[in-house]
Protein backbone atom coordinates (compact mmCIF):
# COMPACT_ATOMS: atom_id res chain seq x y z
CA UNK A 1 0.00 0.00 0.00
CA UNK A 2 2.72 2.72 0.80
CA UNK A 3 5.79 2.38 -1.43
CA UNK A 4 8.93 4.65 -1.33
CA UNK A 5 12.10 4.32 -3.37
CA UNK A 6 15.13 6.33 -3.93
CA UNK A 7 17.12 5.31 -6.89
CA UNK A 8 19.66 7.00 -9.40
CA UNK A 9 17.80 5.08 -12.46
CA UNK A 10 15.53 6.57 -14.55
CA UNK A 11 12.19 6.46 -13.45
CA UNK A 12 9.38 4.26 -15.08
CA UNK A 13 6.37 5.95 -15.12
CA UNK A 14 4.92 3.25 -16.71
CA UNK A 15 5.81 0.76 -13.89
CA UNK A 16 5.41 3.24 -11.25
CA UNK A 17 1.66 4.21 -13.40
CA UNK A 18 1.26 0.09 -13.29
CA UNK A 19 1.93 -0.48 -9.75
CA UNK A 20 -0.75 2.36 -8.25
CA UNK A 21 -3.68 0.92 -10.40
CA UNK A 22 -4.31 -1.90 -8.31
CA UNK A 23 -6.36 -2.25 -5.44
CA UNK A 24 -10.27 -0.99 -6.29
CA UNK A 25 -8.65 2.48 -6.58
CA UNK A 26 -11.81 4.77 -8.02
CA UNK A 27 -9.56 7.64 -8.58
CA UNK A 28 -5.47 7.49 -8.60
CA UNK A 29 -3.44 11.26 -8.69
CA UNK A 30 -0.23 11.83 -10.07
CA UNK A 31 2.69 14.22 -9.86
CA UNK A 32 6.10 14.60 -11.69
CA UNK A 33 8.69 16.65 -10.81
CA UNK A 34 11.23 17.42 -14.20
CA UNK A 35 14.05 18.48 -14.83
CA UNK A 36 13.65 22.63 -16.22
CA UNK A 37 16.61 23.89 -18.48
CA UNK A 38 16.20 27.44 -16.45
CA UNK A 39 18.79 30.21 -16.50
CA UNK A 40 20.83 27.43 -19.12
CA UNK A 41 20.80 24.85 -16.55
CA UNK A 42 22.35 21.85 -18.73
CA UNK A 43 22.64 19.33 -15.49
CA UNK A 44 20.75 19.31 -12.22
CA UNK A 45 22.59 16.47 -9.59
CA UNK A 46 20.53 14.97 -6.44
CA UNK A 47 22.22 14.22 -3.10
CA UNK A 48 20.76 12.88 -0.44
CA UNK A 49 20.98 11.29 3.26
CA UNK A 50 20.77 7.48 2.86
CA UNK A 51 18.51 5.88 5.37
CA UNK A 52 16.97 8.92 6.60
CA UNK A 53 15.57 9.97 3.51
CA UNK A 54 13.58 6.53 2.55
CA UNK A 55 12.24 7.10 6.57
CA UNK A 56 11.32 10.31 5.85
CA UNK A 57 9.53 9.62 2.89
CA UNK A 58 7.38 6.28 4.53
CA UNK A 59 6.52 8.75 7.27
CA UNK A 60 4.81 11.21 4.94
CA UNK A 61 3.59 8.46 2.68
CA UNK A 62 2.38 7.06 6.11
CA UNK A 63 0.80 10.74 7.29
CA UNK A 64 -1.11 10.83 3.87
CA UNK A 65 -2.59 7.57 4.11
CA UNK A 66 -3.34 8.06 8.02
CA UNK A 67 -5.06 11.41 6.82
CA UNK A 68 -7.08 10.31 3.52
CA UNK A 69 -8.43 7.35 2.86
CA UNK A 70 -5.90 6.02 0.33
CA UNK A 71 -5.92 2.75 -0.94
CA UNK A 72 -1.92 3.44 -2.21
CA UNK A 73 0.46 5.67 -1.80
CA UNK A 74 3.84 5.97 -3.83
CA UNK A 75 7.02 8.06 -3.47
CA UNK A 76 10.19 7.44 -6.18
CA UNK A 77 12.75 10.20 -6.20
CA UNK A 78 15.53 9.86 -8.17
CA UNK A 79 19.33 10.60 -7.41
CA UNK A 80 22.51 11.21 -9.11
CA UNK A 81 22.43 13.54 -12.60
CA UNK A 82 19.96 14.30 -15.08
CA UNK A 83 19.36 16.49 -17.67
CA UNK A 84 16.35 18.52 -18.62
CA UNK A 85 12.90 16.67 -19.34
CA UNK A 86 13.69 14.23 -17.22
CA UNK A 87 11.85 13.04 -13.93
CA UNK A 88 13.59 13.77 -10.83
CA UNK A 89 10.22 12.97 -8.53
CA UNK A 90 6.83 10.55 -8.93
CA UNK A 91 4.16 10.66 -6.69
CA UNK A 92 1.32 9.00 -6.95
CA UNK A 93 -1.88 8.44 -4.69
CA UNK A 94 -4.92 6.06 -5.28
CA UNK A 95 -7.97 6.33 -3.11
CA UNK A 96 -11.56 5.10 -3.85
CA UNK A 97 -12.55 8.96 -4.14
CA UNK A 98 -11.22 11.75 -6.37
CA UNK A 99 -10.37 14.14 -3.82
CA UNK A 100 -8.49 12.46 -1.27
CA UNK A 101 -6.54 11.35 -4.05
CA UNK A 102 -5.63 14.99 -5.26
CA UNK A 103 -5.38 16.62 -2.03
CA UNK A 104 -2.87 13.80 -0.67
CA UNK A 105 -0.99 13.91 -3.76
CA UNK A 106 -0.97 17.88 -3.14
CA UNK A 107 0.40 17.17 0.44
CA UNK A 108 3.10 14.56 -0.43
CA UNK A 109 4.92 16.74 -2.84
CA UNK A 110 4.48 20.10 -0.98
CA UNK A 111 5.80 18.41 2.50
CA UNK A 112 8.52 16.51 0.67
CA UNK A 113 10.06 19.64 -0.89
CA UNK A 114 10.90 20.77 2.81
CA UNK A 115 10.78 17.26 4.49
CA UNK A 116 12.64 15.32 2.56
CA UNK A 117 17.01 15.14 2.37
CA UNK A 118 17.62 16.33 -0.76
CA UNK A 119 19.93 18.74 -2.01
CA UNK A 120 20.19 20.07 -5.59
CA UNK A 121 23.16 21.32 -7.26
CA UNK A 122 22.73 23.34 -10.78
CA UNK A 123 25.13 22.52 -13.37
CA UNK A 124 24.88 25.99 -16.21
CA UNK A 125 27.85 27.28 -18.63
CA UNK A 126 30.01 24.50 -17.19
CA UNK A 127 30.05 25.84 -13.24
CA UNK A 128 27.85 24.21 -10.66
CA UNK A 129 25.67 25.65 -7.96
CA UNK A 130 23.51 24.76 -5.04
CA UNK A 131 20.42 25.32 -5.03
CA UNK A 132 19.22 27.52 -2.47
CA UNK A 133 15.53 27.00 -0.63
CA UNK A 134 12.88 28.68 -2.00
CA UNK A 135 10.42 30.81 0.73
CA UNK A 136 7.47 29.45 -1.44
CA UNK A 137 7.94 26.05 -0.25
CA UNK A 138 7.72 26.53 3.23
CA UNK A 139 4.41 28.08 2.51
CA UNK A 140 3.16 25.47 0.40
CA UNK A 141 4.07 23.38 2.83
CA UNK A 142 2.68 24.44 5.84
CA UNK A 143 -0.99 25.13 4.22
CA UNK A 144 -1.20 21.43 5.17
CA UNK A 145 -0.76 22.21 8.62
CA UNK A 146 -3.62 24.11 9.21
CA UNK A 147 -6.47 21.19 9.47
CA UNK A 148 -4.24 18.75 11.23
CA UNK B 1 31.62 6.38 22.14
CA UNK B 2 32.77 7.66 19.01
CA UNK B 3 29.73 9.25 16.84
CA UNK B 4 29.15 9.45 13.16
CA UNK B 5 29.64 13.16 11.69
CA UNK B 6 27.90 13.12 8.24
CA UNK B 7 27.89 16.63 5.97
CA UNK B 8 25.87 16.69 2.65
CA UNK B 9 25.77 18.88 -0.17
CA UNK B 10 28.20 22.09 0.33
CA UNK B 11 28.69 21.54 3.75
CA UNK B 12 30.35 18.30 2.87
CA UNK B 13 31.91 19.87 0.14
CA UNK B 14 33.34 23.22 1.93
CA UNK B 15 34.88 20.36 4.61
CA UNK B 16 35.54 18.10 2.25
CA UNK B 17 34.45 15.03 3.54
CA UNK B 18 31.38 13.52 3.92
CA UNK B 19 31.62 11.82 7.44
CA UNK B 20 34.18 11.30 10.29
CA UNK B 21 33.89 9.40 13.34
CA UNK B 22 34.88 11.40 16.55
CA UNK B 23 35.15 11.10 19.93
CA UNK B 24 32.67 14.16 21.18
CA UNK B 25 34.42 16.11 24.19
CA UNK B 26 32.17 16.52 27.62
CA UNK B 27 30.39 19.73 27.73
CA UNK B 28 28.63 19.62 24.45
CA UNK B 29 25.12 20.28 24.98
CA UNK B 30 22.98 21.20 22.08
CA UNK B 31 23.55 20.31 18.47
CA UNK B 32 24.98 23.89 17.91
CA UNK B 33 27.21 23.08 20.67
CA UNK B 34 28.77 20.61 18.35
CA UNK B 35 28.38 22.87 15.04
CA UNK B 36 30.34 25.53 17.30
CA UNK B 37 33.06 22.40 18.55
CA UNK B 38 33.20 21.28 14.73
CA UNK B 39 33.94 24.46 13.11
CA UNK B 40 37.26 24.69 15.30
CA UNK B 41 38.51 21.35 13.41
CA UNK B 42 39.78 23.29 10.04
CA UNK B 43 39.34 26.24 8.19
CA UNK B 44 37.33 24.45 5.84
CA UNK B 45 35.21 23.42 8.76
CA UNK B 46 34.93 26.76 10.24
CA UNK B 47 33.36 28.19 6.69
CA UNK B 48 30.95 25.61 6.27
CA UNK B 49 29.91 26.35 9.71
CA UNK B 50 30.18 30.06 9.91
CA UNK B 51 26.15 30.92 9.55
CA UNK B 52 24.69 28.84 12.14
CA UNK B 53 21.27 30.44 10.59
CA UNK B 54 22.27 28.09 6.93
CA UNK B 55 22.40 24.90 8.82
CA UNK B 56 20.11 22.32 9.43
CA UNK B 57 20.76 19.16 11.35
CA UNK B 58 19.29 15.27 12.19
CA UNK B 59 20.30 13.91 15.49
CA UNK B 60 20.10 10.04 14.83
CA UNK B 61 18.19 10.68 11.72
CA UNK B 62 15.90 12.00 13.36
CA UNK B 63 15.30 16.58 11.92
CA UNK B 64 16.02 18.77 14.95
CA UNK B 65 17.00 22.37 15.51
CA UNK B 66 20.45 23.40 16.41
CA UNK B 67 19.30 24.15 20.06
CA UNK B 68 17.79 20.73 20.39
CA UNK B 69 20.06 18.69 23.06
CA UNK B 70 22.54 16.35 21.70
CA UNK B 71 22.52 13.79 24.17
CA UNK B 72 24.66 10.88 23.27
CA UNK B 73 23.87 10.07 19.89
CA UNK B 74 25.65 7.59 17.19
CA UNK B 75 24.87 9.63 14.09
CA UNK B 76 24.50 13.19 13.81
CA UNK B 77 24.24 14.95 10.20
CA UNK B 78 24.97 18.76 9.45
CA UNK B 79 23.70 20.01 6.14
CA UNK B 80 21.86 22.97 4.37
CA UNK B 81 18.18 23.34 3.83
CA UNK B 82 16.65 20.67 1.82
CA UNK B 83 15.87 21.42 -1.77
CA UNK B 84 13.95 18.27 -3.10
CA UNK B 85 11.38 17.33 -5.27
CA UNK C 1 -1.13 22.85 -26.15
CA UNK C 2 -4.62 22.34 -25.33
CA UNK C 3 -5.81 18.55 -26.75
CA UNK C 4 -9.35 16.47 -25.40
CA UNK C 5 -10.33 13.12 -27.03
CA UNK C 6 -13.37 11.14 -26.40
CA UNK C 7 -12.66 7.38 -27.84
CA UNK C 8 -14.79 4.17 -27.60
CA UNK C 9 -10.66 2.92 -27.58
CA UNK C 10 -9.13 1.83 -23.99
CA UNK C 11 -7.05 4.96 -22.82
CA UNK C 12 -3.42 4.75 -23.41
CA UNK C 13 -2.23 6.16 -20.10
CA UNK C 14 1.79 5.49 -21.57
CA UNK C 15 0.81 7.44 -24.83
CA UNK C 16 -0.98 10.11 -22.76
CA UNK C 17 1.92 11.18 -20.00
CA UNK C 18 4.41 10.57 -23.26
CA UNK C 19 2.42 14.03 -24.79
CA UNK C 20 1.89 16.23 -21.85
CA UNK C 21 5.40 15.74 -20.70
CA UNK C 22 7.22 18.10 -23.00
CA UNK C 23 7.47 21.97 -23.47
CA UNK C 24 9.48 22.52 -20.59
CA UNK C 25 7.19 21.65 -18.06
CA UNK C 26 8.61 21.29 -14.29
CA UNK C 27 5.55 19.74 -12.78
CA UNK C 28 3.07 17.77 -14.40
CA UNK C 29 -0.02 16.74 -12.75
CA UNK C 30 -2.36 13.93 -13.78
CA UNK C 31 -5.87 12.38 -12.45
CA UNK C 32 -7.23 9.20 -13.59
CA UNK C 33 -11.08 8.08 -13.18
CA UNK C 34 -11.56 4.51 -12.66
CA UNK C 35 -14.29 1.91 -12.69
CA UNK C 36 -14.64 0.34 -9.64
CA UNK C 37 -16.56 -2.62 -8.45
CA UNK C 38 -18.87 -0.63 -6.25
CA UNK C 39 -22.39 -2.70 -5.18
CA UNK C 40 -20.77 -5.66 -7.68
CA UNK C 41 -20.32 -3.56 -10.38
CA UNK C 42 -19.67 -6.06 -13.46
CA UNK C 43 -19.45 -2.76 -15.96
CA UNK C 44 -19.61 0.88 -16.86
CA UNK C 45 -21.58 1.70 -19.87
CA UNK C 46 -20.56 5.48 -20.85
CA UNK C 47 -22.96 7.27 -23.60
CA UNK C 48 -22.16 11.29 -24.68
CA UNK C 49 -23.45 14.01 -26.77
CA UNK C 50 -21.15 14.04 -29.80
CA UNK C 51 -19.72 17.49 -30.86
CA UNK C 52 -21.38 19.40 -27.58
CA UNK C 53 -18.94 16.74 -25.72
CA UNK C 54 -15.61 17.97 -27.60
CA UNK C 55 -16.55 21.39 -27.02
CA UNK C 56 -16.77 21.15 -23.65
CA UNK C 57 -13.80 20.01 -22.88
CA UNK C 58 -12.40 22.29 -24.98
CA UNK C 59 -14.07 24.83 -22.62
CA UNK C 60 -12.32 23.55 -19.61
CA UNK C 61 -9.31 23.03 -21.08
CA UNK C 62 -9.26 26.98 -22.10
CA UNK C 63 -10.44 28.34 -18.80
CA UNK C 64 -7.82 26.01 -17.08
CA UNK C 65 -4.97 27.35 -19.65
CA UNK C 66 -6.60 30.94 -19.01
CA UNK C 67 -6.60 30.60 -15.07
CA UNK C 68 -3.08 28.86 -14.46
CA UNK C 69 -0.17 29.50 -16.04
CA UNK C 70 0.25 25.81 -18.22
CA UNK C 71 2.35 24.74 -20.81
CA UNK C 72 -0.11 22.27 -21.83
CA UNK C 73 -3.80 20.27 -20.74
CA UNK C 74 -5.62 17.30 -21.72
CA UNK C 75 -8.52 15.91 -21.24
CA UNK C 76 -9.05 12.00 -22.54
CA UNK C 77 -12.41 10.59 -21.84
CA UNK C 78 -13.57 7.02 -22.93
CA UNK C 79 -17.32 6.38 -24.24
CA UNK C 80 -19.06 2.83 -24.71
CA UNK C 81 -18.59 -0.43 -22.12
CA UNK C 82 -15.75 -0.53 -19.81
CA UNK C 83 -15.00 -2.90 -16.65
CA UNK C 84 -14.21 -2.79 -13.04
CA UNK C 85 -10.04 -1.78 -13.32
CA UNK C 86 -10.12 0.25 -17.03
CA UNK C 87 -9.85 3.69 -17.14
CA UNK C 88 -12.99 6.12 -17.71
CA UNK C 89 -11.39 9.37 -17.71
CA UNK C 90 -7.87 10.77 -17.37
CA UNK C 91 -6.93 14.46 -17.38
CA UNK C 92 -3.02 15.97 -17.33
CA UNK C 93 -1.80 19.06 -16.53
CA UNK C 94 1.86 20.78 -17.28
CA UNK C 95 3.32 24.19 -15.72
CA UNK C 96 6.21 25.28 -15.17
CA UNK C 97 5.44 25.24 -11.49
CA UNK C 98 3.18 22.28 -8.99
CA UNK C 99 0.82 24.62 -7.87
CA UNK C 100 -0.53 25.76 -11.65
CA UNK C 101 -0.05 21.90 -12.40
CA UNK C 102 -1.90 20.27 -9.16
CA UNK C 103 -4.72 22.90 -9.28
CA UNK C 104 -5.45 23.37 -12.82
CA UNK C 105 -5.57 19.21 -12.76
CA UNK C 106 -7.81 19.30 -9.80
CA UNK C 107 -10.20 22.03 -11.77
CA UNK C 108 -11.00 19.62 -14.82
CA UNK C 109 -11.92 16.75 -13.32
CA UNK C 110 -14.19 18.75 -10.89
CA UNK C 111 -16.00 20.84 -13.56
CA UNK C 112 -15.56 17.80 -15.94
CA UNK C 113 -18.12 16.18 -13.70
CA UNK C 114 -21.12 18.69 -13.87
CA UNK C 115 -19.72 20.22 -17.32
CA UNK C 116 -19.43 17.68 -19.81
CA UNK C 117 -22.04 16.17 -21.20
CA UNK C 118 -21.30 12.03 -20.34
CA UNK C 119 -23.78 9.81 -19.34
CA UNK C 120 -22.74 6.40 -16.92
CA UNK C 121 -24.83 3.31 -16.65
CA UNK C 122 -23.73 0.67 -14.54
CA UNK C 123 -24.60 -3.36 -15.12
CA UNK C 124 -24.86 -5.17 -12.00
CA UNK C 125 -26.51 -8.83 -11.85
CA UNK C 126 -27.69 -8.37 -15.44
CA UNK C 127 -29.61 -5.91 -14.83
CA UNK C 128 -28.78 -2.37 -15.75
CA UNK C 129 -28.94 1.45 -14.36
CA UNK C 130 -28.47 5.14 -15.18
CA UNK C 131 -26.22 6.39 -12.34
CA UNK C 132 -27.46 9.60 -10.68
CA UNK C 133 -25.51 12.41 -10.30
CA UNK C 134 -24.05 12.95 -7.04
CA UNK C 135 -24.37 16.67 -4.78
CA UNK C 136 -20.83 16.10 -3.92
CA UNK C 137 -19.99 16.88 -7.56
CA UNK C 138 -21.77 20.27 -7.70
CA UNK C 139 -19.63 21.38 -4.18
CA UNK C 140 -16.46 20.44 -5.52
CA UNK C 141 -17.06 21.77 -9.06
CA UNK C 142 -18.46 25.16 -7.49
CA UNK C 143 -15.29 25.54 -4.95
CA UNK C 144 -13.75 26.66 -8.33
CA UNK C 145 -16.23 29.52 -8.41
CA UNK C 146 -14.75 31.42 -5.83
CA UNK C 147 -12.00 33.23 -7.16
CA UNK C 148 -12.77 33.57 -10.70
CA UNK D 1 -37.85 25.11 -40.73
CA UNK D 2 -37.41 21.68 -39.32
CA UNK D 3 -35.77 21.47 -35.73
CA UNK D 4 -33.67 18.36 -34.41
CA UNK D 5 -34.35 17.17 -31.15
CA UNK D 6 -32.00 14.42 -29.21
CA UNK D 7 -32.33 12.29 -26.16
CA UNK D 8 -30.24 10.97 -24.21
CA UNK D 9 -29.51 8.38 -21.27
CA UNK D 10 -32.15 7.71 -19.62
CA UNK D 11 -34.76 9.99 -21.61
CA UNK D 12 -33.88 8.48 -25.26
CA UNK D 13 -34.39 4.85 -23.71
CA UNK D 14 -38.20 6.03 -22.16
CA UNK D 15 -38.84 7.70 -25.68
CA UNK D 16 -37.14 4.88 -27.97
CA UNK D 17 -35.52 6.98 -30.15
CA UNK D 18 -31.87 9.28 -29.95
CA UNK D 19 -33.68 11.84 -32.54
CA UNK D 20 -36.16 12.99 -34.27
CA UNK D 21 -36.66 15.72 -36.95
CA UNK D 22 -39.56 18.02 -36.25
CA UNK D 23 -41.19 20.78 -37.12
CA UNK D 24 -41.94 23.15 -34.36
CA UNK D 25 -44.97 24.95 -33.56
CA UNK D 26 -45.79 28.73 -33.05
CA UNK D 27 -46.07 29.32 -29.69
CA UNK D 28 -43.36 27.83 -27.94
CA UNK D 29 -41.23 30.14 -25.83
CA UNK D 30 -39.08 28.94 -23.40
CA UNK D 31 -37.08 25.41 -23.73
CA UNK D 32 -39.93 24.37 -21.06
CA UNK D 33 -42.75 25.14 -23.64
CA UNK D 34 -40.87 22.79 -25.95
CA UNK D 35 -40.35 19.81 -23.23
CA UNK D 36 -44.02 20.24 -22.27
CA UNK D 37 -45.47 19.73 -25.97
CA UNK D 38 -43.10 16.62 -26.71
CA UNK D 39 -44.42 14.88 -24.13
CA UNK D 40 -47.86 15.15 -25.86
CA UNK D 41 -45.76 12.98 -28.72
CA UNK D 42 -46.39 9.41 -26.85
CA UNK D 43 -46.62 7.66 -23.84
CA UNK D 44 -42.53 7.32 -23.50
CA UNK D 45 -42.14 10.73 -24.34
CA UNK D 46 -44.82 11.67 -21.40
CA UNK D 47 -42.86 9.25 -18.96
CA UNK D 48 -39.67 10.97 -19.96
CA UNK D 49 -40.58 14.30 -19.31
CA UNK D 50 -42.93 13.36 -16.18
CA UNK D 51 -40.59 15.41 -13.69
CA UNK D 52 -39.23 18.54 -15.54
CA UNK D 53 -36.73 18.82 -12.30
CA UNK D 54 -34.95 15.79 -13.53
CA UNK D 55 -34.04 17.41 -17.28
CA UNK D 56 -31.52 19.56 -18.41
CA UNK D 57 -31.04 20.96 -22.33
CA UNK D 58 -28.72 21.90 -24.74
CA UNK D 59 -30.04 24.35 -27.62
CA UNK D 60 -27.97 24.47 -30.72
CA UNK D 61 -24.94 22.60 -27.73
CA UNK D 62 -25.48 25.60 -25.43
CA UNK D 63 -26.47 23.93 -22.12
CA UNK D 64 -29.48 25.91 -20.82
CA UNK D 65 -32.00 26.08 -18.07
CA UNK D 66 -35.36 25.17 -19.22
CA UNK D 67 -36.80 28.73 -18.11
CA UNK D 68 -34.27 29.74 -21.28
CA UNK D 69 -35.84 31.56 -24.60
CA UNK D 70 -35.60 28.52 -27.03
CA UNK D 71 -35.77 30.92 -30.12
CA UNK D 72 -35.61 29.13 -33.49
CA UNK D 73 -32.86 26.52 -32.63
CA UNK D 74 -31.52 24.14 -35.37
CA UNK D 75 -30.73 21.91 -32.47
CA UNK D 76 -32.37 20.61 -28.97
CA UNK D 77 -30.95 17.79 -26.85
CA UNK D 78 -32.68 17.24 -23.76
CA UNK D 79 -31.12 14.60 -20.94
CA UNK D 80 -30.83 14.11 -16.97
CA UNK D 81 -28.09 15.64 -15.19
CA UNK D 82 -24.66 14.53 -16.67
CA UNK D 83 -22.49 12.00 -14.80
CA UNK D 84 -19.17 11.31 -16.30
CA UNK D 85 -15.68 11.49 -15.33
Amino acid sequence: MIAVAVDPAPIDIGAEYAAIAVGGAGGIATFAGLVRADDGVEALTLEHYPGATEAALVALAEAAVARWDLTAARITHRVGRMVPGETVVFVATAARHRAAALEACAFLIDRLKTEAPFWKKETLAGTERWVEPRGSDDVAAARWNDAL
Amino acid sequence: MATEILYFAWVREKIGTGAETLDLPAGLTSVGDLVAWLAGRSPGHAEAFADPARLRAAVDQTFVPLDAPLGRPREVAIFPPVTGG
